[in-house]
């Protein structure tokens, strides 16, 4: 359970609208499911007590919509940031793609949230209802007669699993009480392949990325890509292409889009929980900043804004390509 | 109406793998299920829905239409039709199946397009009633009956037997390749199992959504309503919907230039996409609530004024379950339309 | 679509010999938008550009692709054919099928394929070229010598003598350099002092010419025509305009016990101290590190002695900022260090000297006034061994010394080893050498009388070793000729020690973004045909910074660097390279990725204002790139997520198409 | 010695000041080196998108070799070093997935070094001879 609850954040959110700080809130909106949110602006204390919900299922990453939102409010817009979230918007700022003065940012909590498709495998799908209890979820289902109780620390999301920090690194206000910036786990799985042959990884890539329908969801709800023309859809970029037409053009995609983010990515994970075939994206965002961290030192996009991003900047000691390779973790 | 243990089922795969392609629902490893060709020792699926939809057998997202090669200054054609293989797809869910009455218009009209008329007539469908509806689930809603499910042959499956009866000749002539497998049986145990799901279906959350106020001819009422800004305002414009939904038809044609000639190709687009009917004046739709109200008049407006009511939604769900926003047609159906204050 | 040109050279049997060139002609014909091919022999000729010029005009041609030689080579000459025609000079793409083919590919089958392949994707390319308009920039109408020795005084007075403004930094408190150090110079043996001192005195006296002595390069900016440079002027505690040079202070001094640069630390100086009688600027210079007021408060002497009143303690370093519209290297060359070579007992014994400090030796105005006497205990030495090529013509394995000749040393041996026969006769003077080059007018006479007429015994050979014994120095070495090993009891070695560019060279060519080579030379922009300019604009090179030379190569090389200076100051307006980044500003996101990978701070961003599809505007920021200042690296294009920025010339979709044409 | 009738396709991405003049300088030298690799010129190494490399394999070429000059002697003082992290990445990404990071090298070549241009050419050259047909980052489209 989230330790900060709608109300608060209801009331948080109609005070500001109240006393004029804010004209518009971009929260979580209610869906037909107690696990389905949309991302919604609220403008009134009214339209929040009816529409607004958080619960163990508001996952979404709101940064990138600032790019959009925060240009066309009136006034200034609220939006509500988990730490993870916090990494985006800083690195949105780093690169200028809203306007800081437009945005009220209050960070809240987070206790790390919930995939639906894992409470599925336990509960069974045909959902009735999902309602938190303590550490626990409570699921009705339409096929069991008794609800299904299951601990919601087993069914978090893989980036909350290996949540980077509690940390938020960019607010206007904080509710609750602060987190730390966590050692996670999460480049173990990018070790794990980096230690399998070459002939392992090949097969392990293949059948993940032969999956790919390119629907664009990864490119187009990742914070980093917000440029304003994807070199993918521009007919004069040379790479434009709609559909994975074979093995190269999706490995073409998935190459090109990580290499893009790399450096500004901060692994906030949005791409492989909006990936309707479950390919682990991110461990390809994560290969990029596995590698950045050793060859060029630690780096975390968007802990400061206007930090330079690894593949702008260089030292004249740098390794070479070829000694990559030389370091002794890699068994290809 | 003829029946098989289910015991034998990987009998009868065999034998119809002996003489087509077969394509079944098959669990992956992140727990979805996906068609897959079938092969000795393939575990049939008992998943509800596919990720991908079975249109994808006879509309694939790519396919190569022709080819041109340059040789000198001239150009020469190259016809890379061929005669598409003999499949089997097994197991496609009532929803799923009405799909191919929507794509049937749209491609087998006049003029009818050979590429999708030749997967057609190559390919035999094996439906299968629902089993286990889930809240997604809203088939109802277009008039579908998820125990009673079209295609060449039907099936059910019970927990013991898995049921036939062939619906076309097609079906038939697969039937009957079956029939040493198969002994003809009543209908009882159908019966029972199409109550069951219909009983499971008066469960269901969406049961009640209704296509009242869509339809042909709602186009003025409801192209300007007020709530395409709020429902369009998440859309990430992305293709995903459009991607796993059965009844989007929509492609664009591409030419790649592969420096020996030049493969002229279609593949799935989106009306999502920014760039969908870019013409040369421009983009037609400016805007994503512009192409996210194409979409849903589209299905509710456009297309049942074109085709004698007919709906292009058939309410399998996949959308609602993969938008990665959770917007979608049940939220369109919901502000708009009929279904307002409910 | 373009309408396309082809011509195929054979550059006589350059390339026609592993080339069928006529076949490349023909199989290119076929190319998309290629209308006309043809071949001839030297497409460079007059003929071959009159050939071109026809064909633009007989075939309405909008673009050209020559097969030939390296673009390094003709790229310019064909543009200028293209403008002659009449068509934008980067209508021109060229297919290098000579150097990149038929030099380095033997089988004629392989190299015509290969050469075709070249010749598409240059078609492939110029079919995307779009005709390009330089940009067109000031220019400051003043020079900046960086040293001060021969090299950069040469240059300065012939710039001078043109009518421009010329600054000279020189490091050290005087110019003058390594010639002011040497005694006499090959192959006339006129004394070095009396040929060069009045050249510092032309200098001094010219209203064009600034010094900044004791001064360095701090900072370097902008571009050719417009370079902003920072001067640092380090402190010399001496106020140049004030000081007279009378040289009081010196001799009052009482610190006088610091080695003397000058002589190369063979005698002592005092803290204040002008290098030598002839020094330009003739201004005293307290040494920091020696003056016992700037360290420990204490002394003031000089202020005292000093009747103008030019001594000031509390002097700072002065940064100086300047503009210039060309920059003339000219750091020069030092002896490498003998630390490495303990075979040869430099560092053992004081009468194992280099050949720089020889010269100091019997130089009149050096430590001992010109009597050749042995550093260790002033006697005339009876026996002289000269080593040839200590750490010249290294293996390039060897971690000590350098691969190349260092050029000067036969010469300036032969020089020494007939100085002293002729001053000493008494004196046996041996010479090892691996071989004597003497390429160079009136050169190989003068190693010649030395050998004939001083009786210098030339010994081909390396010595081996060379051990300290008592008062003499056994030297072990091989006679290659003989076939024996030789044994000699010296009283003086002699070590020609490589000679390497100075180490303020590597440093000022990151400030200059000028390219060097593996030994820190400066790399000219042709070997051959541009020796003088770096490649670099606006760059350019004098003397030993770019190789090793002698004084007659310098002063010529340094006046033709001078000639292309003056060449440049001369214009108004300069004409700049079109090939650079552009920002296509409906894609550009406004991230900074660019910017941050320039390294000419040519992108700036400015917020404007987008109308949007939904009829609404928004203010979005958008880069755009300084054409003066671009210089067409492309850094920033890969950098740019969303493709925005591209690089006319060598646009994404240009170099695309000869991925494709090469690949298929 | 092993015979190898396979010739692969070399796409060699050289910079006009450092490299390309290397290649020439090998040229004047008359070094050899296998007709299969072509060259193109570029301003800089730094001038090289990943995208020219994927196309290039996507194209059919078995190997691919950006030359530039050596750290520290870029033309444009900096371009080689963002070159040589993009590179970093890159190459060990396309390890990453499986692809035979032997196809993919960055190597140093002064205007002065014909030589080594030759004999690194040479080497590539065998080194992706003895790797076979680039078939994990192929585009079949283009390979008929």
């Amino acid at each position: 359970m989230q330790k900060i609850t709608r109300e608060q954040l209801i009331a948080k959110a109609s005070e500001l609208l109240s006393n004029g700080t804010v004209s518009q809130v971009l929260g979580w909106g209610k869906g037909e499911f107690d696990y389905d949110v949309t991302p919604t602006l609220f403008s009134s204390a009214e339209e929040l007590e009816n529409g607004f919900v958080f619960n163990d299922f508001c996952g979404a990453n709101f940064s990138k919509y600032l790019v959009s939102k925060a240009a066309k409010a009136d006034g200034k817009l609220l939006v509500f940031l988990k730490p993870c979230d916090t990494y985006s918007f800083n690195q949105l700022l780093t690169e200028h793609r809203f306007d800081r003065e437009k945005v009220y940012a209050v960070g809240i909590p987070c206790e790390g949230m919930a995939d639906i498709s894992k409470v599925k495998a336990i509960s069974g799908d045909g959902i009735a209802s999902i309602n938190a209890d303590g550490d626990n979820l409570v699921v009705t289902t339409l096929y069991e007669d008794a609800p299904i109780t299951i601990a919601t620390k087993d069914v978090l999301a893989e980036r909350c699993i290996n949540c980077k920090s509690k940390k938020h690194v960019a607010y206007d206000e904080l509710m609750g009480e602060e987190g730390e910036v966590l050692a996670s786990n999460r480049f173990d799985e990018v070790a794990r392949l980096e230690a399998m042959t070459a002939d392992e990884r090949f097969a392990f890539w293949q059948n993940e990325l032969s999956r790919c329908i390119r629907c664009n969801a990864c490119r187009d709800a990742c914070p980093a890509c917000t440029c304003e023309k994807c070199v993918f859809d521009n007919p004069n970029s040379g790479v434009e292409n709609k559909s994975p037409a074979n093995e190269f053009e999706e490995k073409l995609f998935h190459i090109i889009r990580a290499y893009h983010v790399a450096g500004r990515c901060t692994d906030c994970g949005e791409c492989s929980r909006v990936c309707p075939q479950n390919i682990p994206l991110h461990l390809l965002n994560r290969k990029f900043i596995k590698d950045i961290n050793e060859f060029y030192g630690e780096y975390q996009a968007g802990e400061e804004v206007d930090s330079r991003a690894p593949l702008v900047n260089y030292t004249t000691e740098d390794l070479e390509p070829g000694e990559v390779f030389d370091r002794g973790d890699n068994n290809a | 109406m003829r029946k098989c243990s289910l015991e034998k089922i990987n009998e009868i795969f065999a034998a119809i793998a002996k003489n087509a392609a077969l394509y079944l629902p098959v669990d992956r490893t992140d727990g979805s299920a996906a068609y897959k060709k079938w092969e000795e020792g393939t575990v049939w699926s008992n998943a509800l829905n596919t990720v991908r939809s079975p249109k994808d057998f006879f509309f694939p997202q790519t396919e190569d239409l022709m080819r041109f090669k340059t040789k000198g200054k001239t150009v020469q054609l190259e016809d890379i039709r061929t005669e598409a293989e003999a499949f089997v797809v097994f197991g496609v869910r009532a929803c799923d199946v009405k799909s191919f009455d929507i794509l049937d218009r749209v491609f087998l009209t006049e003029p009818a397009d050979s590429f999708y008329a030749n997967r057609r007539n190559h390919g035999v469908i094996v439906s299968l009633a629902c089993t286990r509806p889930v809240e997604t689930c809203f088939c109802k809603t277009f008039g579908i009956d998820p125990s009673a499910p079209a295609g060449d042959i039907s099936a059910w499956k019970t927990e013991s037997d898995i049921f036939f009866e062939a619906n076309t000749e097609k079906g038939k002539a697969l039937l009957h390749t079956l029939s040493e497998l198969t002994e003809e049986c009543d209908d009882g145990a159908v019966a029972e199992q199409k109550a069951k799901i219909n009983a499971v279906m008066e469960k269901l959350p969406l049961k009640d959504l209704s296509t009242k106020g869509f339809g042909g001819g709602k186009t003025a009422e409801l192209f300007d309503a007020p709530e395409w800004d709020e429902l369009s305002s998440a859309c990430l414009g992305c293709g995903t919907c459009t991607f796993v939904c059965p009844t989007c038809q929509c492609y664009d044609i591409k030419d790649f230039n592969t420096g020996n000639g030049v493969i002229r190709f279609r593949c799935w687009d989106s009306c999502m996409y920014s760039d969908f009917t870019k013409m040369a004046h421009g983009n037609n739709r400016l805007t994503q609530k512009e192409r996210f109200r194409q979409r849903f008049m589209h299905k509710l407006v456009y297309y049942p004024e074109n085709n004698d009511g007919l709906f292009s939604c058939v309410g399998c769900g996949r959308c609602l379950a993969k938008c990665p926003i959770s917007m979608n047609i049940v939220k369109v159906m919901k502000k708009i339309g009929g279904n307002k204050g409910e | 679509m373009q309408r396309v040109g082809v011509f195929v050279c054979w550059c006589g049997s350059n390339i026609a010999g592993t080339v069928d060139v006529k076949a490349v002609a023909e199989a290119l014909k076929n190319e998309p938008g290629v209308v006309f091919s043809t071949d001839y022999q030297y497409m460079c000729s007059q003929a071959g550009q009159d050939m071109i010029i026809n064909a633009v005009k007989e075939h309405n041609l909008t673009g050209i692709v020559v097969c030939s030689c390296s673009p390094r080579m003709h790229e310019a000459t064909f543009r200028k054919t293209a403008a002659a025609a009449g068509l934008n000079p980067y209508m021109v793409e060229i297919a290098n099928i000579r150097e990149q083919c038929s030099w380095v590919h033997k089988d004629m089958a392989l190299g015509t394929e290969k050469a075709i392949i070249l010749g598409k994707a240059a078609v492939a390319k110029v079919n995307l070229n779009a005709p390009l308009t330089p940009g067109q920039s000031p220019v400051t109408k003043r020079a900046l010598v960086i040293g001060g020795g021969i090299a950069g005084i040469q240059t300065a007075l012939d710039i001078a003598d043109a009518g421009f403004e010329v600054d000279i930094v020189e490091k050290k408190p005087t110019i003058g350099g390594k010639m002011a150090q040497l005694d006499k110079t090959f192959p006339t043996l006129d004394c070095a002092a009396c040929i060069l001192t009045p050249k510092m005195v032309d200098v001094a006296q010219n209203d064009k010419i600034r010094i900044f002595s004791y001064s360095e390069v701090a900072e370097v900016k902008g571009f050719v025509g417009n370079f902003d440079v920072t001067i640092k002027k380090n402190a010399r505690y001496v106020k140049e305009d004030i000081c007279t040079g009378c040289g009081a202070c010196v001799e009052k001094c009482p610190m006088k016990k610091n080695p003397n640069e000058f002589n190369l630390g063979m005698d002592n100086r005092p803290a204040i101290y002008i290098p030598f009688a002839q020094a330009v600027p003739k201004v005293a210079t307290i040494d920091p590190n020696a003056c016992n007021m700037l360290k420990n408060g204490k002394c003031g002497v000089c202020a005292r002695i000093c009747t103008a009143g030019a001594i000031d303690y509390t002097q700072k370093d002065e940064y100086i900022e300047e503009k210039y519209g060309a920059i003339v290297v000219a750091t020069g060359f030092n002896p490498i260090s003998m630390d490495k070579f303990d075979e040869f007992a430099y560092n053992q014994s004081k009468d194992v000297i280099t050949s720089l400090e020889f010269e100091r030796l019997t130089n009149a105005a050096g430590p001992t006034a010109g009597h050749l006497e042995r550093p260790s205990d002033g006697r005339s030495p009876k026996t002289i061994v000269f080593v040839q090529c200590v750490g010249s013509r290294c293996d390039a394995c060897a971690e000590k010394g350098k691969e190349y000749c260092s050029k000067i040393c036969c010469m300036y041996t032969a020089k020494h080893a007939m100085l002293v026969r002729d001053k000493y006769p008494e004196t046996e003077v041996y010479v090892f050498y691996i071989d004597v080059r003497t390429p160079g007018k009136n050169f190989d006479e003068f190693y010649r009388r030395a050998v004939e007429e001083y009786g210098v015994k030339y010994v081909k050979g390396m010595v081996g070793k060379v051990v300290p014994e008592g008062d003499k120095l056994k030297v072990q070495a091989s006679d290659l000729l003989a076939n024996k090993q030789l044994h000699i009891d010296a009283d003086l070695v002699v070590l020609a020690a490589a000679i390497e560019p100075d180490k303020s060279a590597r440093p000022l060519a990151t400030m200059l973004t000028a390219s060097m080579d593996t030994n820190d030379f400066f790399t000219e922009a042709h070997p051959k045909l541009r020796p003088v300019e770096s490649p670099t604009a606006g760059v350019f090179l004098s003397g030993a910074c770019q190789g090793p030379k002698d004084i007659p190569e310098t002063v010529s090389q340094a006046s033709a660097a001078a000639a292309k200076v003056i060449g440049l100051l001369a214009k108004d307006k300069l004409t700049g390279n079109p090939c650079i980044a552009h920002s296509d500003e409906l894609m550009c996101n406004g991230c900074s990725s660019c910017a941050n990978v320039c390294p000419y701070g040519a992108i700036t961003y400015e917020d404007k204002e987008f109308r949007m599809p939904d009829r609404t505007t928004k203010v979005r920021r958008v880069a755009s790139v300084n054409p003066a200042v671009c210089q067409g690296c492309g850094a920033c294009t890969v950098a740019c997520p969303s493709g925005a920025m591209d690089l006319k010339g060598f646009a994404n979709l240009q170099i695309m198409a000869e991925v494709d044409a090469i690949c298929k | 010695m092993q015979v190898n009738e396979y010739k692969p396709l070399i796409v060699a991405f050289c910079c006009n000041w450092c490299s390309y003049a290397g290649a020439d300088l090998a040229g004047n030298n008359r070094l050899a080196y296998p007709a299969d690799v072509k060259i193109i010129r570029v301003p800089c190494s730094c001038r090289v998108n990943p995208t020219f490399i994927l196309r290039a394999f996507q194209r059919g070429a078995d190997g691919v070799i950006i030359c530039g000059c050596h750290p520290g002697d870029c033309h444009y003082t900096s371009g080689n070093y963002y070159t040589r992290r993009r590179m970093a990445a890159l190459f060990s990404m396309l390890d990453f997935l499986g692809i035979e990071k032997e196809r993919t090298r960055l190597e140093w070549v002064s205007a002065a070094e014909g030589a080594k241009f030759a004999a690194t050419m040479n080497d590539f050259v065998q080194t992706v001879a003895s790797l076979g047909e680039n078939k994990r980052l192929e585009d079949l489209r283009c390979k008929k």
